[in-house]
């Protein structure tokens, strides 16, 4: 089966005051038809680069793709002009983003700024047809009274119904790849499951492809197919997505396991922390980027460059002991 | 949203009241008033020397005469008193009689409104019709040539103030070079020319002026609408434009721009106020006869009802644009609900 | 030593990084260092005087009356006249300084008469006035009168302003609502008036126009520091301060009034803009510094009377342009180096 | 007019005022028999025959006139002149001889109270309505001076209290009694009466703004024709004045228009005057004179100079110290300051040499004149030993000298910024005398105030000369003294000079009167209060050469040459076709024309 | 209610008013906290929890009178805190302290750790300037960072790093009761972990009582003795952690509970609540009844109170129709 979007090895850097830094570093994500794709990660990790840099989103001209490879529908995304890429974006990869308050223009009125998307991509040329279809959308997003929720402007919406609103844009033109860069971390969790039944149900009704970008490993849990692990501007495992669990490969996923609070970690106990913070792009170096924090480094880890390690292509992980640990905690057990 | 517009204009009232109270003490103080002024005059009558003086006769008057004098000018009575006097006409639309000309002020003011208007009215529009293009394309090509370039020139506006930018117009393009005219608002013969002569007629006197009235407000708007275009194109919304599939251009023009005329329309109301009161520096410069003009030398003057007179109607012009900003402001964003949200 | 807090050193190294703003800060200090030293760059006094074997400095300090080198009068020495003296007899030496002539100096040339036109051979590099005094020595003068002067309204104006605009947003209620009011009628006081009373009651002096113009001037800073300190009292280390228990004073001084008076730093340019453009504005209708204080405003005002006698006019636009653009451009550096304008689109 | 202009830089005051006393004098219904009645037909008349009627004459002012009234409040602005000029008295004098001559009035007769004078007016005189000008205008005139509805409290006081009686004999005759018994000549001039026109004024309580903009009719030779607000006055020549019919206005009054537009700035009226639209321009200023008047224009001969001496009474320009000042108190002091005041280097520098010294405050009056006073010369050793007498030995570390802890400085107050380059040097000049000289310029209200409440020390300002013979009382008296709003300024408090001065009130023959006049003027200079300036006795202009003039170019009193009214004025006339050949660039280059001419110089 | 509480509030009630009309005659009353009534013992921990605009941040700022509280009383030990002036305040400070949510927002930009750390103790004039100094070193380590520190300003910290200095400064004064805001909530999970740590190491060494308030169930349920939720400035429901979590007695608790992410979990089956918090002021009956599945007629009319009585077993529910018990909550995974 053909992947619906292939990215291999893609790298995005951010030129500031002082020098460039890579962000993202050799990120490489398959995700097929109608596949939930989730991509973890931390606050400075690189993950919601990642996703900008495949809708050719990225704040120009301090962040660009510097490298790599991006194929969505056998279309090196790369090679597409502005003007191309934007026929794409909306119609066939649709964004939705973390903050429905800001994403969404102030001034204009949201049954208008849905309808802006047929307009681009010249669907429902008509203004009555324009208007139906997006009440049809609002309908289905969820929002009770579309009607008279066409003139709305986005301040007189609460952050689900906005965010809402931005779901309903994003599938307006029914896309082959939806990307979800966050889209419930603003929310109450009510709502954010509120959110994510919508996102599924919809997914499901066009077999849409999804990649959900969060911090959060027990919602990705919940969603996804497969999951990829980001640390430090680099994919260090990914798996599917129940595997991930069972098994964690890599030591940050088993840390960041560990250390969410649950009932197993035991009432007001100390729980199994991460110590340090995390690398900062100038830090990254050669070596494990994750090396400084985590408990089962050794000289090697420090002094050897380390790939993702492939033989396992169903569970790729970027670690030099992965095979050691995995035996020394199975014996643990 | 009425409600507070109700309330904001009747904010007016108290403020109103307290800039012409204070303004109408002041004249109190002011040394050499008309009676001064008028006794000054008694006293310069012959000014040709030899010629056959005028029979006036007495550089003293007597207490009874002053006192008819401050009762013919209006000063017989407590400063509140005469204040409440003064503004129950005003109330009547009746702004009093120039001590100097000994007509209604609000002729005087009314004759100087079509200088006024012109000048305030081309200002405005000059400089809203230039500045806003020329902030646009500055933002969508920041750092370009054509950015910095234009940069240096708007600086320059920038940083002198106008009427400097007035008497080195007026010292080139008028003195040294005779290109345009010292001053003036128009020809002597103005009124004899036809349509087009006319109009040249006011461009050729309106240009320097303008160019100096330009000037200052120009780099402000300009870098306004840059700075907040240039914000509102990093702004999230402006992303989801794109992830619509809107090009740059169209994503400026339908979302980015809107939001950047919010500023824009903050600074409008005082605009209109400033331009149409005008600036009396520049009309003393260029000698053009309006109410700046008017005003500077009512003061010189002491034409009190004259002052006072100009004085209501510019700061009811700055309080009335102040809430024509708000309006405007409340137009361009809807997320505005001025009272409610307080 | 001064240790800056990293905020202000990264705000420091931004500035520097801004060329046009860096050069031109240097550029001003540098002019306004030299203009302290005026009477070394333009004085009619010497430099230097050596007569009789003794060495005279007589640029500061009381005058050499002109019995002292042989003159026959008691007043001040025209030491133009000793060095062409002491020339011709070689019994001495004097040094004068690049500009030979002091502000307040006429010079009138038998057979012409003033405006003189600028000329090497006078050392009359801009001219004269009408008066027959240098217009270079007037400019320069001029400039330190009016840079101080803009910086002392500065200091006084900011002073009141971050005082009462502090209070109101930090108190607000009621006591904002009544200044509020009570500035927005302060502000639109023709403020002429004040100074025509003023000028009929006092001499109006340096620092009489100092005290009219702070009367006035104070209300725009206020508007800046009352939103300031309303968006800093709300911030959470306030709150913080205040769960420690930390006094009310504390909180303003100590927390509310280091945060938001360091942004004041850029408005300082503008000020000093607005302060020498204001005072050069009522010099030149007559309202400003008594005569004969060597004032750009006067310079202008006769050169405007004289369109015929260009330099006067144009040395005094020209001196204006160079150091309102200087200004302006540290102005500029300082805003950006405090609130880097991010350039950044989506395409 | 232009002599307004030359004087633009000084605040001009006049001084008026004759004593008060007690009106008493019966009525006579009838006309005495005695009266010999005189007239002049014989001096010798100063205009051209050969002048031509016609063509536009453009002048200008500075402001618009605040009203066309002839009295009331600010009827005394720059425009008054173009009324008053159109208002005729009773009798003119002779420009070059001084003598009486006939304008109103074709007679007068002398009454034996010596303060009486009867006219026989021409019963061809008409108002420009076309009424006849009648005994009844002229005691309408007095009935209106006195109305308070014309608020205008000095007129009152005048036509009460030194006019005190008019009286009708028959349509033509009327006879004018004043206060106080003057010489004849004096008579003439101080008693004198204007007509008003009593059909045209209707008085009542709203006077000053009913007629503020309404056109009064004259006896003039010109009348308003057009008035556009803020830009100019038209004034249209009566096409059969009843005047022409006068031996002295005849040939005169030439322009058939005479516009007088405004133009804010003296600079810009000059660039209107080089590019033709103005055709005279008032060079009286050496700036004007010197540096601006130059290019082409004269280099072709387009435009003309002249500069013409005229002897008028001088305004007394100077500085006034005050007397009560403590440190003006001293007389040593005061001559000190005398003779430390460059007036001198002021003129020959920034004037340019084109200004003379002024010796007195009475210079102009002819024989009332002293002719051996002479202004105290600048001179450092005089002041400087001087100063020590008085105490003031010390001096500081900047050269001032110092009394008991006190510096020497004194403020000079002054009302116009172009004086500003005159008193620089003034100031740099009295330092190295060791007197510190404070300039403290203020705007004319302000500083008039300051002056009239006798708060300054030093004012430096100029009243402007007037009538016939010098008055001493309002500037010296001691009635005036130390009391403000009046025009001892200078609180002179000497009892000889007040002996004096009331004799000299109480003489009505010339001569005692000249003898008085000069021991007063010396009493005066000895005084020392009063430090002499400046005078300007001639009149310059530059004038396209459309304008021809007659042969003597102007008269004695003329203040300007090409006044385009008044009692000396309307000489000129407009050569038509030589302006229109101009005006099309058709001209023949011609050398370049500088007239000086000195008949009347001193 | 037992004597020997720290702290007891008793209807405490903050109300925000807005005005408005032509003369702001019209007002607009913000219930922020609405009569809550609660306690917490010496060294226990409560745990505080409810979605964003539920006024559980108000709560804690009422209890510290950094809102002054509208209505009702607090009692600390045996001071009642209504009406106290400022001096009266400043001088109870000591014994209750703050950590703020944002870790950067609650600490002065311009002051560095070591001024931050020693103004509790100028304020209070605690020791000379040395004792001081030492003092402020004392706090470092017990946060975990070291002398380095010192001189350094907030920015040059992580977050996980600032939220350090944060809790050092509050506890500087050796306070008895401690109300942490959102303490953990702007923290990666990786650093989340080090502060709970933390904050249980410094409670177990210093014997606090902790306010924990959090929007994040999980985390409430692993640090606290009890929780409380709140639900549109009122109190629905208290009682032991375990309890609450394993049983609740409110629908809202159990829809909080629900939603709450978990792994392994699958979005299929989670059960939703509809709508969101309302920002209006609620009507007649139960604030949470439009949105709640088990809502009766009753509910829309009468407003429930939460019971006086102290069930052990149970927690107390603000419910006219509290869920049968071992309605299983979180505690599935």
């Amino acid at each position: 089966m053909s992947f619906l979007l292939d990215v291999r090895n893609l790298r995005t850097r951010i030129r500031g005051e002082h020098a460039t830094h890579t962000v993202v570093d050799g990120v490489s994500l398959q995700l097929r038809p109608g596949e939930t794709l989730g991509l973890v990660g931390e606050s400075g990790s690189g993950k919601s680069l990642t996703a900008l840099s495949l809708t050719g989103l990225l704040p120009k001209p301090d962040v660009f793709v510097d490298g790599g490879a991006m194929i969505f529908q056998d279309q090196d995304l790369r090679a597409l002009s502005p003007n191309q890429f934007a026929k794409l974006r909306g119609d066939r990869i649709s964004m939705i983003f973390q903050d429905p308050m800001t994403a969404l223009n102030p001034v204009h009125r949201i049954g208008d700024q849905i309808a802006e998307v047929l307009t681009v991509h010249g669907r429902a040329r008509k203004p009555a047809q324009q208007k139906q279809r997006v009440i049809e959308l609002l309908n289905s997003v969820g929002i009770p009274q579309p009607e008279s929720r066409f003139d709305s402007y986005p301040h007189e919406l609460s952050g689900g119904q906005r965010q809402r609103v931005m779901i309903a844009m994003a599938l307006a033109c029914e896309p082959a790849l939806l990307i979800a860069d966050e889209p419930t971390t603003a929310l109450d969790v009510t709502v954010q499951a509120q959110i994510l039944h919508l996102i599924k149900c919809l997914q499901r009704e066009h077999n849409t492809a999804l990649l959900f970008i969060t911090h959060d490993l027990a919602l990705v849990s919940q969603i996804s197919d497969r999951i990829a692990v980001m640390y430090a501007g680099q994919i260090v495992e990914t798996a599917a997505s129940s595997t991930l669990f069972a098994e964690p490969r890599h030591p940050y996923t088993r840390a960041l396991l560990a250390s969410t609070p649950s009932a197993a970690n035991g009432h007001k106990q100390r729980l199994p922390a991460i110590p340090g913070t995390v690398a900062k792009p100038e830090q990254y170096g050669e070596y494990c980027r994750f090396r400084n924090r985590c408990q089962h480094a050794n000289e090697h880890c420090r002094t050897e460059a380390v790939v993702m390690d492939e033989s396992d292509s169903a569970h790729p992980v970027r670690c030099l002991r992965w095979r050691e640990l995995a035996q020394e905690l199975a014996h643990v057990d | 949203m009425s409600a507070y517009f109700i309330r904001r204009f009747l904010l007016i009232v108290p403020t109103f009241i307290g800039i012409t109270l204070l303004v109408f003490a002041v004249t109190r103080v002011v040394p050499g008033g008309p009676i001064e002024r008028m006794m000054t005059a008694a006293m310069i009558s012959g000014e040709q020397a030899g010629a056959r003086r005028d029979t006036q006769s007495g550089n003293t008057l007597s207490e009874e005469q002053i006192q008819q004098l401050e009762a013919y000018y209006g000063f017989d009575k407590p400063i509140l008193q005469s204040y409440a006097d003064w503004l129950g006409k005003v109330l009547q639309f009746d702004l009093g009689e120039s001590s100097r000309y000994h007509d209604p002020v609000w002729h005087i003011i009314k004759e100087r409104f079509p200088v006024s208007i012109f000048y305030g009215l081309t200002t405005l529009i000059i400089t809203y019709l230039v500045c806003i293009p020329l902030g646009v394309s500055k933002a969508l090509h920041h750092n370009s040539w054509f950015d910095n370039a234009s940069s240096a020139v708007i600086f320059l506006g920038y940083a002198l103030p106008s009427y400097v930018v007035g008497i080195a117009l007026v010292s080139l393009f008028a003195a040294h070079w005779d290109v345009f005219p010292l001053g003036g608002f128009v020809s002597d013969d103005y009124d004899e020319l036809n349509t087009w002569n006319k109009f040249k007629d006011i461009l050729y006197h309106g240009t320097l002026p303008l160019i100096a009235y330009m000037a200052g407000s120009f780099a402000v708007t300009t870098f306004m609408m840059k700075n907040a275009l240039m914000d509102n194109q990093a702004a999230d919304y402006m992303r989801t434009a794109a992830a619509k599939g809107l090009t740059r251009s169209k994503a400026v023009w339908r979302h980015a721009f809107r939001n950047s005329l919010i500023p824009i329309a903050t600074s409008f109301g005082g605009n209109i106020a400033f331009f149409m009161s005008g600036s009396f520096l520049i009309e003393t410069i260029f000698n053009i006869d309006g109410i700046g003009l008017l005003g500077y030398e009512a003061i010189l003057e002491r034409d009190y009802p004259v002052v006072l007179g100009i004085l209501v109607i510019t700061s009811l012009l700055f309080l009335i644009g102040n809430i024509i900003s708000d309006f405007l402001v409340a137009l361009v964003d809807p997320r505005i609900r001025f009272g409610e949200a307080r | 030593m001064l240790r800056l807090n990293p905020v202000a050193r990264k705000r420091l190294e931004r500035f520097k990084a801004i060329r046009r703003g860096y050069y031109s800060a240097i550029i001003l200090a540098v002019l306004f260092v030299l203009s302290l030293g005026a009477e070394l760059i333009a004085s009619q006094r010497a430099l230097l005087v050596v007569y009789e074997g003794e060495w005279y400095f007589p640029t500061y300090g009381d005058i050499i009356p002109g019995e002292t080198f042989g003159f026959d009068y008691r007043y001040e020495t025209d030491y133009k006249a000793l060095k062409t003296r002491l020339e011709a007899n070689g019994e001495g030496l004097v040094i004068m300084p690049p500009v030979p002539y002091g502000p307040l100096e006429t010079d009138l040339a038998v057979g012409d008469f003033p405006p003189h036109a600028p000329s090497l051979e006078t050392k009359h590099y801009l001219g004269t006035d009408t008066s027959g005094r240098d217009v270079l020595a007037r400019i320069i003068y001029g400039f330190r009168i009016a840079l101080l002067f803009s910086l002392l309204l500065l200091v006084f104006n900011y002073l009141i302003g971050v005082s009462i605009g502090c209070l109101m947003g930090f108190w607000g209620g009621s006591f904002d609502l009544i200044f509020q009011r009570i500035i927005e009628i302060w502000s639109n006081v023709p403020f002429l008036y004040v100074i025509m009373i003023v000028a009929s009651i006092v001499q109006p002096g340096f620092w009489t126009l100092v005290a009219i113009m702070v009367f006035f001037g104070w209300t725009g800073i206020t508007w800046y520091m009352r939103t300031a300190t309303y968006k800093e009292a709300a911030r959470d280390y306030v709150m913080a301060a205040r769960a420690i228990g930390a006094s009310n004073s504390r909180i303003v001084f100590r927390h509310i009034l280091p945060n938001s008076v360091s942004t004041l730093i850029t408005f300082v340019p503008f000020s000093v803009a607005g302060g020498i453009t204001s005072l050069t504005a009522l010099d030149y209708l007559g309202f400003g510094l008594p005569p004969p204080t060597p004032s750009w405003g006067e310079l202008l005002k006769q050169g405007t009377e004289n369109l015929d006698s260009l330099w006067m006019v144009m040395s005094v636009v020209v001196a204006m342009t160079l150091v309102l653009m200087l200004v302006t451009y540290i102005g500029e550096a300082i805003r950006e180096a405090f609130d880097p304008r991010k350039f950044s689109y989506y395409e | 007019m232009s002599k307004l202009l030359s004087f633009i830089t000084s605040l001009v005051l006049a001084l008026l005022l004759q004593p008060i006393m007690a009106l008493a004098e019966n009525s006579t219904p009838n006309l005495p028999t005695n009266l010999k009645w005189q007239t002049n037909l014989d001096d010798p008349i100063f205009a051209s025959p050969e002048a031509v009627r016609g063509g536009r004459f453009r002048s200008f002012i500075t402001t618009f006139p605040l009203t066309l009234r002839l009295v009331g409040p600010d009827a005394n602005g720059s425009f008054a002149y173009f009324l008053r000029a159109n208002a005729l008295g009773l009798v003119d004098f002779h420009p070059n001889t001084l003598n009486p001559i006939p304008m109103l009035a074709t007679h007068w007769a002398f009454a034996e109270d010596g303060k009486t004078v009867y006219y026989r007016l021409d019963p061809r005189a008409r108002w420009s309505d076309g009424e006849p000008v009648t005994a009844d205008d002229y005691l309408y005139t007095l009935e209106f001076m006195r109305s308070e509805h014309i608020v205008a409290p000095w007129y009152n006081n005048h036509y009460s209290n030194v006019i005190v009686d008019v009286r009708k004999f028959d349509d033509h005759t009327i006879s004018i009694t004043g206060a106080v018994p003057k010489p004849r000549e004096e008579l003439l001039y101080e008693y004198g009466l204007r007509p008003t026109p009593e059909h045209f004024h209707q008085l009542d309580e709203n006077w000053v703004r009913n007629y503020n903009w309404k056109i009064e009719p004259n006896t003039g030779p010109y009348q308003i024709s057009k008035i556009r607000k803020g830009k100019y006055v038209e004034f249209e020549r009566k096409a059969d004045w009843w005047g022409d019919s006068n031996r002295y206005l005849k040939h005169r009054f030439n322009p058939d228009h005479v516009r007088v537009k405004v133009i804010r700035d003296i600079n810009m009226a000059y660039q209107y005057f080089a590019k033709g639209e103005l055709d005279t321009f008032p060079l009286n200023s050496p700036r004007f004179w010197h540096k601006k008047a130059q290019g082409d224009i004269y280099e072709d001969g387009l435009v003309g100079k002249i500069k013409f001496y005229n002897d008028v009474p001088q305004p007394s320009s100077g500085m006034y110290l005050n007397e009560d000042d403590p440190i003006l108190g001293d007389i040593k002091v005061r001559y000190a300051i005398a003779h430390a005041t460059n007036v001198q280097k002021v003129i020959d520098t920034v004037l340019r040499g084109d200004y003379e010294r002024l010796n007195s405050q009475y210079e102009g009056y002819g024989d009332y004149t002293h002719p051996g006073i002479r202004a105290r010369e600048f001179d450092l050793v005089k002041a400087n030993q001087l100063l020590d007498e008085a105490g003031w030995q010390e001096r500081n570390g900047q050269g001032i000298r110092m009394k008991n802890g006190q510096q020497l400085s004194l403020r000079i107050t002054y009302f116009s910024s172009n004086h500003s380059d005159r008193l620089v040097i003034i100031q740099r000049e009295a330092l190295k005398a060791g007197i510190d000289f404070q300039l403290q310029l203020l705007d004319a209200s302000t500083g008039f105030k300051q002056v009239l409440e006798k708060k300054h020390q030093i004012a430096w300002m100029g009243w402007s000369g007037g009538g016939l013979s010098p008055v001493f009382w309002e500037f010296y008296h001691s009635d005036n003294a130390h009391k403000p709003q009046n025009n001892n300024i200078t609180n002179t408090n000497n009892p000889e000079i007040d002996r004096y001065i009331g004799e000299y009130r109480k003489a009505t023959e010339k001569a005692e009167r000249v003898r008085l006049a000069h021991k007063l003027q010396e009493l005066v200079h000895v005084q020392g209060s009063f430090i002499p300036t400046f005078k300007v006795p001639y009149t310059r202009e530059g004038y396209w050469r459309w304008l021809k003039l007659p042969p003597g170019h102007a008269t004695r009193t003329s203040d300007s040459v090409f006044s385009v009214m008044g009692s000396t004025g309307g000489l000129f006339w407009i050569d038509t076709e030589t302006r229109q050949r101009i005006e099309d660039g058709d001209i023949e280059r011609a050398k370049p024309s500088l007239i000086i001419d000195e008949t009347w110089r001193k | 209610m037992s004597t020997d509480t720290l702290l007891r509030t008793a209807s405490l009630s903050l109300h925000f008013y807005q005005r408005y009309g032509v003369l702001k005659q019209h007002k607009n009353t913000i219930k922020a906290v609405d009569g809550v009534s609660l306690d917490i013992l010496p060294g226990e921990t409560l745990g505080l929890v409810g979605e964003s605009g539920c006024g559980k941040s108000s709560l804690g700022k009422a209890l510290l009178n950094l809102h002054a509280p509208t209505g009702g009383e607090v009692y600390f030990k045996e001071h009642c805190l209504t009406g106290l002036n400022q001096k009266q305040w400043r001088n109870l400070r000591p014994q209750m302290q703050m950590v703020f949510q944002d870790p950067f927002e609650s600490l002065n930009p311009r002051h560095t750790v070591s001024h931050i750390l020693e103004e509790p103790l100028i304020v209070h004039q605690r020791g000379n300037q040395a004792e001081r100094h030492r003092r402020v070193e004392e706090l470092l380590e017990v946060v975990g960072l070291g002398n380095d520190a010192l001189n350094k300003y907030p920015h040059e910290f992580s977050g996980g790093q600032r939220q350090r200095i944060g809790i050092a400064r509050a506890i500087a004064l050796e306070p008895e009761l401690l109300i942490c805001d959102e303490a953990v909530s702007a923290l990666d999970v990786s650093v989340q972990a080090q502060i709970l740590n933390l904050l249980l190491d410094i409670q177990q060494k210093m014997h606090l009582a902790m306010l924990f308030i959090s929007h994040d169930l999980s985390v409430v349920q692993h640090i606290s003795d009890r929780i409380a939720v709140m639900y549109k400035g009122k109190l629905v429901e208290i009682g032991e952690a375990q309890r609450v979590c394993e049983s609740p007695a409110h629908p809202y608790t159990r829809a909080l509970l629900n939603a709450v992410p978990g792994f392994g979990k699958d979005w299929r089956k989670v059960e939703m609540v509809q709508g969101e918090i309302s920002t209006r002021e609620a009507e007649a009956g139960c604030a949470f009844a439009p949105r709640c599945p088990h809502a009766q007629a009753r509910c829309l009319q009468d407003e429930p109170v939460l019971p006086e009585t102290n069930e052990t077993h149970r927690p107390r529910a603000a419910c006219h129709f509290p869920l049968p018990h071992s309605q299983a909550g979180m505690v599935d995974s």
